[in-house]
């Protein structure tokens, strides 16, 4: 097969290839986001929520938790845990605002993080929203998460 | 060395490497954490450890990428760097810059960091892998462009090769693609679907461009195999990591909220994703069994073809493990992902960097290969560390079968605290492995100080097994 | 000029041979076997074409004995219904396959510049 | 995949015409179409009766006319090579021309039938049968405006006198190209509109 690999048609197969699945790729992008407001809970985008996810992301959740599937895996999914403590945003306020400050000997221990009311409100409600978010197949398989 | 500012690579390898011991030591920490849970706390709670550890293994990385750029590509190019002093400069704004978000997430609390770096204005923290101050991502585009700014100007005005043209393409994506970490809408869907523009067409996208490239570069140099040959494999094997990859990034789009049709797009996609790694593989033989020479650095052409084999079992086989939907259903976000994260993440990137440290150090030291004893360290560090790691994939694959068993898949499932308790046995041997991986990073370290007689490139009379 | 053709033509067919014991243990098993076995029909003894058919059927014999066998021993001695069953099975399958792969990739360098295993 | 560039290499029987990268290409389009039928059965034998039902919704005329001229276009293609084996760069251009008109015809028709599915406000998240009807036959779809740009390129470059009889790799690689696209079609077609 002398001659006929050329380094050329190598070159137009990966500018050629790429930049046709990248174009899908911004396609199927394009799609998704038109079709999101079916499933990811816009509608109970509150105020509330949004300053929950800020406080979320201020203290640093994802880094020992996951949501959704994603981030630690070293404590419990958090998409689903509205459901997992019986539908109740007191009962959440009531689990992070019990937290010891000095940790549990020997066992992993969420810190202490001080929230206000008006915090652990918000915190909650953005978890609410989270499991209102409509997923594939209900994922995760069941309540434990 | 042919031309004096490829020197400048040192100075990037050495804060890698240095980075890289933090990294590991934080990632004993963590091991440790897992098992005895209120170890270091509240001091260094977990969260904070985890961030130091993944942020500290992408900056290294970088430092290891911009090393590798600023050693290859005047070679390539054939002339000096266009601007020495700019790629000094930003060496040091990065290295600060670096420090002192390190330093930020140990000494004040994560919330208090947020505050004082003014995430209101951008709101851009608090995601993982993107934890950064939004002040530190505006630096790191700034260095990025900087560095890209440098690097293209040296690969425009000189000679153009393959390599360079694809390592070229491989940064620029780089730094578009973070631009993404700047967007954090309200919406947890969309949030989190163009969170995965950064970090998946970083790892499976734009990142093995740079991946290939450097493979291909040092396997030209110590194989001595013609060039023409290894820029046709480079361009196929590329071609394939994003023919597969772009749309493979479906994968993560299956549970988060994304259209139904991803489960199948992401599926089919990512089956094939393991075919550019395992062309690597085959690639680097191929080559490694038609060298023309042997070059006396017998310890980069391990490291070449480790990385080619851990790749394909990390980033392919450990991939491939769970990435269809039906499967990825049970094992989603349980420690199977770790598993596959760590051999990943090892196999590919760090193991391709530190194969253009072994190669490019002792030439920037002034001589062609480290001496004989030192490569026998060397390559005992290589063993310590990919055995250690392919231990700690093993573990963590363990516990998350037993993971996903008991909590996802049984009829009675656990709670996730009682599941961990049940794992706990795995986690203490991941420990185990990862103390030895630290001792394996320790003796590559050593290496570099291990005296003795230069081994000099005779045709093949000289050779590493004479003299070990 | 005619023994270089010949080299070469055995050398294309261990190409083959090595191509097809990768397959099986890839993308298309049972398939490429059979095309391995036909293979292995058309060479002769003591040649290079020969030598990697011979290897290609082992590596595979071996492989589905060590793979299924060992895997299937595991299921009957540790339990369909226990979790530990898996943590085995699917540790051990995917990392000793893995090897196998490997392993077969090695011989089709080898195949393709006519040489044996080990040199 | 063979690197080896040795001056025996002419002597053995070309297996695949022509340039060998574009095989690892259509090798991988191929693994995705295969895989991506595989998926249609799979969810087929999951939802027989839906699948079965929304089926009829589909024109099979168009996609009848479809199958035509994709298979006229690759004919035209075939003749293309014929005559530049003779070194007639004439007709070589103009079936190479009047293959990319069958093409357009393809897309025009093709157009057509998805204007009428999305005025039904069909869309990829309808159901799981139009789910792969959509997106198995756009994808399909983009692999004709692919190929098409791989023709026009070729018969431009035919033009200006870039292909002989003893030169024309080229052709032979987008001619490969093209009949994979068919080929993908082929079987897409019975599998979508047909098979019950």
């Amino acid at each position: 097969m002398r001659e006929t690999f050329t380094k050329g048609m190598a070159r137009n197969i990966y500018y050629g290839g790429s930049v046709f699945f990248f174009l899908v790729f911004i396609g199927l992008t394009v799609d998704t986001v038109q079709t999101l407001p079916k499933t990811d809970n816009r509608e109970n985008l509150t105020e509330e929520v949004v300053a929950g996810k800020r406080l979320w992301e201020h203290n640093n959740c994802i880094g020992c938790h996951t949501l959704l599937g994603e981030g630690a895996y070293f404590a419990p999914e958090l998409g689903n845990v509205y459901t997992r403590f019986g539908e109740s945003t007191e009962a959440i306020k009531g689990f992070i605002k019990s937290r010891p400050v000095d940790g549990i000997p020997g066992r992993r221990s969420m810190p202490q993080f001080n929230f206000t009311d008006q915090e652990l409100e918000e915190i909650a409600q953005f978890l609410k929203y989270a499991d209102g978010i409509k997923v594939a197949r209900d994922w995760p398989p069941n309540i434990q998460g | 060395m042919k031309y004096e500012s490829q020197s400048i690579a040192k100075l990037y390898f050495i804060a890698a490497i240095g980075l890289f011991v933090g990294q590991i030591l934080f990632g004993v920490i963590l091991g440790l954490q897992y098992v005895i849970g209120d170890f270091l706390f509240p001091e260094i709670p977990f969260n904070v450890a985890r961030m130091v550890h993944t942020n500290l293994l992408i900056v290294w990385l970088l430092f290891g990428f911009m090393g590798a750029a600023y050693f290859l590509v005047p070679e390539e190019s054939e002339r000096e760097l266009y601007a020495p002093w700019l790629a000094k400069l930003m060496f040091w704004i990065f290295l600060v810059a670096g420090a002192l978000t390190i330093l930020g997430y140990l000494l004040v609390p994560y919330a208090t960091l947020a505050e004082i770096t003014m995430n209101d204005l951008l709101p851009t923290m608090g995601r993982e892998f993107l934890e950064q101050p939004t002040i530190t991502k505006i630096g790191i585009v700034v260095v990025l462009l900087a560095f890209i700014f440098n690097i293209g100007m040296t690969i425009l005005t000189g000679r153009k090769t393959v390599i360079t043209l694809v390592l070229l393409t491989g940064l620029v994506g780089l730094a578009v693609f973070f631009l993404f970490s700047f967007y954090n809408p309200h919406n947890l869907v969309l949030d989190k679907y163009f969170w995965w523009f950064v970090v998946h067409l970083w790892v499976e996208g734009v990142w093995e461009l740079i991946m290939a490239s450097l493979l291909a570069y040092v396997l030209i140099k110590v194989t001595g195999v013609d060039r023409e040959v290894i820029e046709k494999w480079l361009y196929i094997i590329i071609a394939m990591a994003l023919i597969s990859g772009i749309i493979g990034t479906g994968h993560h789009f299956f549970w988060i909220g994304a259209p139904d049709y991803w489960q199948w797009l992401g599926s089919v996609f990512s089956a094939l994703e393991p075919i550019p790694f395992f062309m690597m593989t085959l690639f680097a033989f191929n080559v490694v069994n038609k060298r023309r020479r042997d070059h006396p650095n017998k310890a980069a052409t391990l490291w070449a073809l480790g990385t080619a084999v851990m790749a394909f079992l990390g980033a392919g086989v450990w991939g491939f493990l769970h990435t269809l939907a039906p499967v990825n259903f049970y094992t989603h976000g349980t420690q199977i992902t770790a598993a596959h994260g760590h051999m990943a993440f090892y196999g590919a990137y760090v193991m391709v960097v530190l194969t253009i440290i072994s190669y490019s150090m002792p030439i920037m030291r002034g001589r062609e290969a480290a001496n004989a004893r030192a490569q026998v360290v060397e390559m005992w560090s290589f063993w310590l560390m990919t055995v250690s790691m392919v231990f700690i994939t093993l573990f963590l694959t363990g516990a998350g079968i037993l993971q996903v068993y008991l909590q996802r898949y049984s009829e009675d499932p656990m709670s996730f605290m009682a599941t961990q308790e049940k794992v706990e046995i795995f986690y203490w041997m991941r420990e185990g492995a990862g103390l030895i991986f630290l001792i394996g990073l320790i003796l590559y370290i050593i290496s570099f100080f291990v005296k003795g007689e230069d081994v000099k490139m005779l045709g093949s009379s000289v050779s590493i097994e004479e003299t070990s | 000029m005619k023994s270089v053709k010949t080299d070469e033509l055995q050398i294309k067919r261990a190409s083959d041979a090595a191509l097809a014991s990768l397959l099986n243990l890839t993308i298309l098993p049972v398939i490429s076997f059979i095309a391995l076995l036909l293979i292995h029909r058309k060479t002769q003894a003591d040649t290079i074409d020969h030598y990697h058919a011979v290897l290609g059927v082992k590596i595979n014999v071996i492989a589905a004995v060590v793979l299924f066998l060992v895997s299937a021993l595991m299921i009957l001695l540790g339990g369909f219904d226990s979790p530990w069953t898996w943590v085995y099975v699917i540790s051990y399958f995917t990392i000793v396959h893995t090897i196998f792969i490997v392993f077969a990739l090695w011989a089709l360098v080898r195949a393709w510049s006519g040489d044996r295993l080990w040199s | 995949m063979n690197v080896r560039t040795t001056e025996t290499d002419e002597e053995l029987p070309r297996l695949l015409p022509g340039d060998f990268a574009i095989w690892f290409f259509i090798f991988a389009e191929l693994l995705v179409f295969a895989i991506a039928f595989i998926s249609y059965a799979v969810a087929r034998i999951q939802n027989v009766e839906m699948f079965n039902q929304y089926q009829l919704t589909l024109n099979r005329e168009l996609g009848a006319a479809n199958t035509l001229l994709l298979i006229t276009a690759s004919y035209f293609v075939v003749r293309a090579i014929h005559a530049i084996r003779i070194d007639d760069v004439k007709s070589c251009v103009r079936w190479l021309y009047l293959s990319l008109g069958c093409g357009s015809g393809f897309l025009l028709l093709k157009s057509l039938e998805y204007y009428e599915k999305f005025s039904h406000g069909i869309n990829l998240s309808t159901n799981t049968f139009y789910m792969f009807y959509l997106s198995l036959t756009m994808f399909h779809f983009l692999h004709v405006i692919l190929g098409m740009v791989i023709l026009l390129a070729i018969a431009i470059k035919a033009q200006r006198g870039g292909y002989t009889a003893q030169d024309h790799i080229g052709i032979e690689t987008g001619a490969s190209y093209w009949h994979m696209v068919d080929l993908v079609w082929i079987i897409l077609f019975p599998l979508v509109y047909i098979i019950r």
